[in-house]
């Protein structure tokens, strides 16, 4: 018997946003003359799914289908500021930004619809597939394209909305590091199963059980896009990433994606991922930032099977087979812990 | 040293270019022919992001001399859609959210078209074979493999 | 396999919702299966140049000579750009928020600090003829000992990476070479403590490696502003460090990007922006500056290494007690934004878990390696691992089951936090439950039914006495408080008294508080 | 100064043109010389080509197999003939790489790259080459330790027996990242049996040393003996023997010194 299975668990949390450098960012909202909305940023979308999310607040917000809503990022002259994309601050920042905007905007239209109705605005809801109607009298309504027809050519109104998120700046005090680094905490904990090799020193993930607590999935399409992909990352960064090898030795860093040890699709193993909902009290609709944190409880968990499987805590990281390998020849063995 | 005219195929087109010498077909491509499906994310063979079809062949046009595809048919991304529709790959590629940043995207549906062109019903495992000289660091390649898988069977179910 | 768990806090949310929760397809889905999603390099422009970067070969050197009149006259060159030829040749990125001194040239000029460091840019017709060219750059290098190890660098005598921070730490508050943390007395704790356990961790550097590399294209545009397209992931960020690195007003530039082949961190350092717009400045011409993946592996920065070493005091019942950490930032050769991490990761101690005595320092070090920077999990990531690898060394060693260890010492709503600021909206106890039940781990059923809504604040909301140490800071900035979190007026100490304006620090184009349209004006 | 592309119609020419020209390399399937163009490297101001239909002929009918230079890794993939190989050839890149990537190329191919020559080596191949002054043939052996200063030689095919079974050879490549991944080694075992006895074994290791080597004392372990257990123990406790495996990005020299023979027992005996 060379190769053994073990189970390991790590629980984390996540700080969201970064307060400690100030932490703005703004949104612009506006609709053109057929009642579509266009959201302007300068936020980046590097694949997390900003301008899909955002697409999302600003629809709900609004009250109009999300078809409606394109959101138009990273254009230094056209979209207003924002720090950038990182911080996991993206969805809960600039989120809450896109949302005031989108709130503002709203008001104009539900005005510019109530003067149409001749009602008051007040009275006035939206029906989320791009019409406006008296509450409780739905045949009383007018579509958003006719609100926004009449705003411009007639009423004389800009349809449109400004938002800006801005957490002040926390100061740090300099001797017990009281702060306010964060506004909102996300929440993981993960179990991972492995099988280590005690020959070799190698270790297979077998599989991955989590459960992630988000605030809200705003989209749980994009949830999953970055849980499953984060995860991934999680078991590179534990078990194979490094530009040092031999930290702190420099030498013999990889000069490409050969050398670069990532894990490839048939590393790759089953994770089952539950996602909890406890709203964040200034999250847009409660949600959180699920961007970083997913990839942190990885990398203990795996170390922690390992030592299950095998009886060996390797400390450094990545977990290479060399490491194990050295390890479990110290011990003289390896002696496998209780199943779990 | 004088540009050497190339003639070739960019999907299904007769197209003529003057490159230098040494020039690589993403280069070709992407400068001359003003193709930016492909995209270059290593220029070493690692990373896939440049793949494209050499006569049916998958290729990695950054490691390709562009004169040798000379009256030779390349396909990129560019020539997958008909007209407005979707090709199935494109297609489930979408349903399986099997893209993030996007960037390795082009190549890994080439990848996968290479495989479904000759073998239309892959394994799990042949699909994972197909893929392994593209990188992708969002994904996870998880629902990458799904959506090849799905597309396999003609969109009917996520294998 | 993605199940969402709506049971769980549902009274805590109102899910009559109608975009909100659905699965919407992507907004850019479509533009990336049909590869028409448009990146930073898609962007085809007549004329464009090249720009490549001659980098140090040396870890640590002084430069004695720099001879580009080979280089200047090779063919295809257009120009050569060289340290003094950069407005501000000294930048830190973290300048923009007033936090750090500026330590970093766009281009080495008397002495290179890590391997691959920048030195001579070289704009060219094409990328060929610029690498002809930066063979002829000629080099005249004094190698100086170089220093790789975080605690080798804080020793007396080390060789001095970098010469703003002499002592190869950054220094926080302009007092102290490390970011403090202190809750309640730890020795005391320590020592009143069942068992203690103190160990060390060591996370590497790890590369972003996203598949699209590091790049931009600037070009001039009409009215004497500069078009640049870019990969960067923070728009802002990057054109303010551009305006302030060539001391030109932000207008100038109008910068596009946002869509972007992964950052993960990697993008934030504007590592090609100003050179790029400085050589289409110099030249009247588009610049394209990319780099290549084998500089973007061994030179673009990296996630720092960590260095970490926990000492904690555990109760035979599980509780722990006492809990001392001190890590080790590896910086590299310069600030970028290890810095903050360091903040960032004194505030996340002692982790998810209510201990009543805590205490950390955490150090930004710097060491003659490519700089670091931010990457996903920025200042956590590593601290995680390092705690939860000794959670379950802790488990292990009072014998108590992992699982419900975290859930024994998990924080709950109205703990105190370390950081001095109230827990709430916690949920941590439940995470494990499901992740228990997921995975079919069985724990004990007052475990299941152990809530983050119950058997917090109290006593847990108390912060213990905390012993003042002996050194007293020349000034002391101070507090301002947020919304979100509150302090309990009963635990806030009196405020010091005001401290000296701080000496003008020598700024040869802009004021001292530099006006800046990201950030305003503030007072370091 | 851009580049210059010959392509000649013969390997003579082709040949002729890389002796007179330090300048010049040699394009086969492109993965080496056009990623050395992309990086920079402005030693390299000629590329030669040649059309000569010798460089892609496969002859794996007889007992003798020719394998022309230019032949890729998808062409070992597609004939039945070279069953054998296929491992090999599969564990070289991804598909694009295996669709460019030539056998003639893999003999110039550097750590952690050149997994094809470890199993040629192991085939006991000989590599024909022509230079300035004509055509020779040079065994694997003394061609992968001399291959630094044949960089103005035009490699055209390679040859060796074929094994007499599917059982007498044996490849595998341990590899960090799956299914494509750099070589921590790569062992190659051609074990001929007669009688029930293993004669003329040869063990071919990649990775274990700055070119693919063959591990002799793991060789003569084997050699006159049947494969059981005792002899597969005594050829893996050997296979460390000679060996001067380096550091790299992959795994260290300690490492690979100690799963050699770990490695070597799974192969030989079948294990996973």
């Amino acid at each position: 018997m060379t190769r053994h299975r073990g189970r390991g668990i790590a629980s984390i949390n996540y700080p969201i946003g970064m307060n400690l450098g100030g932490d703005p960012s703004q949104a612009l909202v506006h609709s053109n003359p057929s009642g579509k909305f266009t959201v302007a940023l300068s936020s980046i979308d590097l694949g997390q799914g900003m301008k899909s999310v955002t697409r999302q607040i600003c629809a709900e917000t609004l009250g109009v289908p999300v078809e409606d809503v394109y959101v138009d990022t990273a254009d230094s002259d056209t979209g207003p500021h924002c720090m950038g994309s990182f911080a996991s601050r993206g969805t809960h920042r600039v989120g809450n930004a896109v949302m005031m905007a989108a709130r503002e905007a709203r008001g104009v239209m539900m005005e510019a619809a109530a003067e149409e109705l001749e009602v008051n605005a007040a009275d006035l809801e939206t029906d989320g597939r791009g019409n406006i109607h008296v509450k409780g009298a739905p045949h009383r309504s007018i579509s958003t394209k006719d609100v926004a027809i009449a705003a411009q050519f007639k009423q004389g109104k800009t349809i449109s909305g400004r938002g800006i998120f801005l957490v002040p700046l926390s100061d740090v005090d300099p001797e017990t590091g009281e702060m306010s680094p964060a506004t909102c905490y996300a929440h993981a904990c993960l179990v991972a199963e492995v099988e280590v090799d005690d020959e070799t020193g190698e270790v297979a993930m077998v599989r991955m059980d989590s459960a992630y607590e988000l605030g809200r999935a705003l989209n749980p399409r994009l949830v999953e896009q970055q849980l499953v992909g984060g995860a991934w990352m999680g078991i590179s960064h534990a078990l194979y990433e490094t530009p040092e090898p031999y930290y702190p030795d420099p030498s013999h860093g990889p000069r490409d994606f050969v050398e670069y040890l990532m894990p490839g699709p048939g590393d790759i193993c089953p994770h089952d991922i539950a996602v909890l909902e406890r709203p964040a009290a200034d999250g847009p609709f409660g949600a959180k930032g699920p961007g970083e944190m997913c990839a942190n409880p990885v990398l203990p968990a795996v170390a922690n099977a390992i030592f299950n499987a095998v009886g060996v805590r390797v400390d450094e990281l990545p977990i290479t087979p060399e490491r194990v390998l050295r390890a479990i020849k110290a011990q003289g063995g390896a002696r496998p812990q209780a199943r779990r | 040293m004088a540009k050497t005219a190339l003639q070739f195929r960019h999907n299904g087109r007769d197209v003529a270019i003057f490159v230098d010498g040494g020039t690589n077909l993403l280069a070709a491509l992407r400068e001359l022919i003003g193709d930016m499906t492909p995209k270059f994310g290593c220029g070493q063979g690692g990373c896939g992001a440049c793949s494209v079809l050499i006569d049916g062949e998958l290729h990695l046009s950054c490691l390709t001399l562009a004169e040798t595809v000379a009256g030779r048919s390349v396909e990129t991304l560019d020539s997958l859609k008909d007209g407005p529709n979707l090709h199935p790959l494109q297609r489930a590629f979408a349903d399986n959210f099997a893209a993030q940043c996007g960037y390795c995207t082009p190549g890994m549906l080439m990848a996968a078209k290479a495989l479904l062109d000759r073998n239309p019903q892959p394994s799990r495992t042949e699909v994972i074979e197909a893929i392994s000289g593209n990188i992708c660091r969002c994904t996870g390649y998880e629902p990458i493999i799904n959506a090849v898988l799905a597309a396999a069977s003609g969109g009917r179910a996520r294998a | 396999m993605l199940e969402l768990r709506k049971d769980i806090f549902a009274d805590e949310r109102d899910d009559n919702l109608k975009e909100i929760g659905k699965g919407t397809q992507r907004q850019d889905m479509l533009g990336h299966v049909t590869g028409t999603s448009t990146y930073f390099d898609d962007h085809k422009l007549q004329g464009m140049l090249h720009l490549k970067v001659v980098r140090s070969t040396h870890p640590h050197a002084r430069l004695r000579r720099i001879d580009t009149s080979d280089a200047e006259r090779s063919a295809g060159v257009r120009r050569i750009i060289r340290g003094s030829d950069v407005p501000r040749n000294l930048n830190t990125l973290l300048s923009l928020i007033n936090f750090g001194k500026d330590d970093e040239p766009s281009l080495a000029v008397d002495k290179v600090r890590y391997k691959g460091e920048p030195i001579v840019a070289i704009v060219a017709d094409s990328p060929r003829e610029a690498y002809e060219a930066m063979a002829k750059v000629r080099i005249d290098y004094e190698p100086l000992p170089a220093v790789f190890d975080v605690e080798d660098a804080l020793k007396p005598g080390a060789p001095v990476v970098n010469e703003t921070y002499p002592k190869n730490a950054f220094i926080y508050h302009d007092v102290y070479d490390h970011q403090k943390l202190r809750f309640g007395d730890v020795e005391r704790g320590l020592a009143a403590a069942d068992h203690v356990l103190e160990q060390r961790y060591q996370m590497s550097p790890i590369e972003h490696a996203p598949t699209e590399t590091n790049g931009s294209i600037a070009a001039p545009d009409t009215n004497g502003r500069y078009i640049v397209y870019t990969s960067t992931q923070a728009l802002f960020f990057s054109l303010d460090t551009c305006a302030k690195i060539l001391d030109v007003p932000s207008n100038t530039f109008h910068f596009i990007g946002g869509t972007v082949g992964g950052g993960f961190g990697g993008k934030v350092d504007t590592l090609t922006e100003p050179l790029a717009i400085l050589g289409a400045t110099l030249t009247g011409r588009p610049v394209r500056y990319v780099l290549g993946r084998e500089e973007e592996m061994q030179f673009g920065s990296p996630r720092g290494a960590e260095r970490i070493y926990i000492k904690d005091g555990v109760m035979r019942d599980g509780r722990i007690v006492a809990r001392k950490i001190r890590a080790l930032f590896d910086s590299g050769a310069y600030t970028r934004l290890s810095s903050y991490a360091a903040v960032k990761c004194a505030a996340h101690l002692p982790g998810p878990y209510t201990i009543p005595n805590v205490h950390g320092d955490v150090y930004c070090v710097f060491t003659n390696r490519t700089p670091a920077t931010a990457m996903r999990g920025f200042g956590v990531t590593a601290m995680d691992f390092a705690i939860e690898c000794q959670m379950d060394k802790l488990a292990h060693l009072v014998g108590m089951d992992p699982m419900e260890f975290r859930i024994l010492n998990a924080y709950r709503d109205g703990d105190m936090k370390a950081h001095r600021r109230e827990a709430k909206n916690c949920a941590l106890i439940e995470c494990v439950q499901v992740a228990a039940e997921k995975a079919k781990w069985p724990i004990r059923e007052e475990f299941k039914r152990a809530s983050s809504r119950k058997d917090g604040g109290g006593s847990r909301a108390a912060i213990s006495p905390t012993p003042r140490e002996s050194y007293a800071p020349a000034t002391a900035p101070s507090q301002q408080r947020t919304t979100y979190d509150r302090a309990p007026a009963a635990a806030r100490e009196p405020p010091p008294p005001p401290p000296p304006p701080p000496p003008r620090p020598q700024a040869p184009s802009h004021g001292a508080a530099r006006f800046s349209s990201v950030f305003g004006t503030r007072r370091r | 100064m851009p580049v210059t592309v010959r392509t000649f119609a013969s390997t003579g020419e082709a040949a002729a043109a890389l002796s007179s020209d330090r300048g010049a390399r040699y394009l086969g399937g492109g993965t080496l010389v056009m990623r050395a163009l992309n990086e920079g490297d402005i030693s390299i101001s000629t590329i030669v080509r040649a059309h000569d239909h010798a460089l892609t002929r496969v002859d794996a009918t007889g007992s003798r197999v020719t394998i022309g230079a230019g032949v890729t890794f998808a062409r070992i993939l597609a004939e039945r003939d070279l069953a054998f190989l296929h491992a090999a050839a599969r564990s070289i890149g991804g598909p694009a790489v295996r669709n460019m990537g030539t056998v003639g190329g893999n003999l110039f191919a550097s750590n952690p790259y050149g997994d094809f020559a470890v199993a040629l080596l192991a085939l006991d191949a000989v590599v024909s080459v022509q230079g300035g002054l004509g055509s020779r043939d040079v065994p694997i052996e003394e061609f992968l330790q001399t291959r630094e200063r044949q960089t103005g030689t035009l490699a055209l095919a390679v040859s060796f027996q074929k094994p007499a079974s599917a059982d007498a050879f044996r490849y595998r490549k341990i590899a960090r990242i799956k299914p494509k991944g750099g070589s921590v080694i790569t062992l190659a075992a051609h074990l001929p049996i007669s009688s029930g006895r293993i004669l003329s074994a040869r063990i071919a290791l990649g990775s274990m040393a700055a070119t693919p080597i063959r591990a002799r004392a793991a060789e003569r372990a084997l050699e006159g003996r049947t494969l059981d257990a005792t002899t597969i123990s005594a050829a893996a406790a050997a296979a460390v023997e000679g060996t001067s495996p380096a550091d790299n990005a992959l795994a260290s020299g300690w490492y690979r010194r100690e799963i050699v023979g770990v490695h070597l027992r799974r192969l030989l005996s079948g294990q996973e």
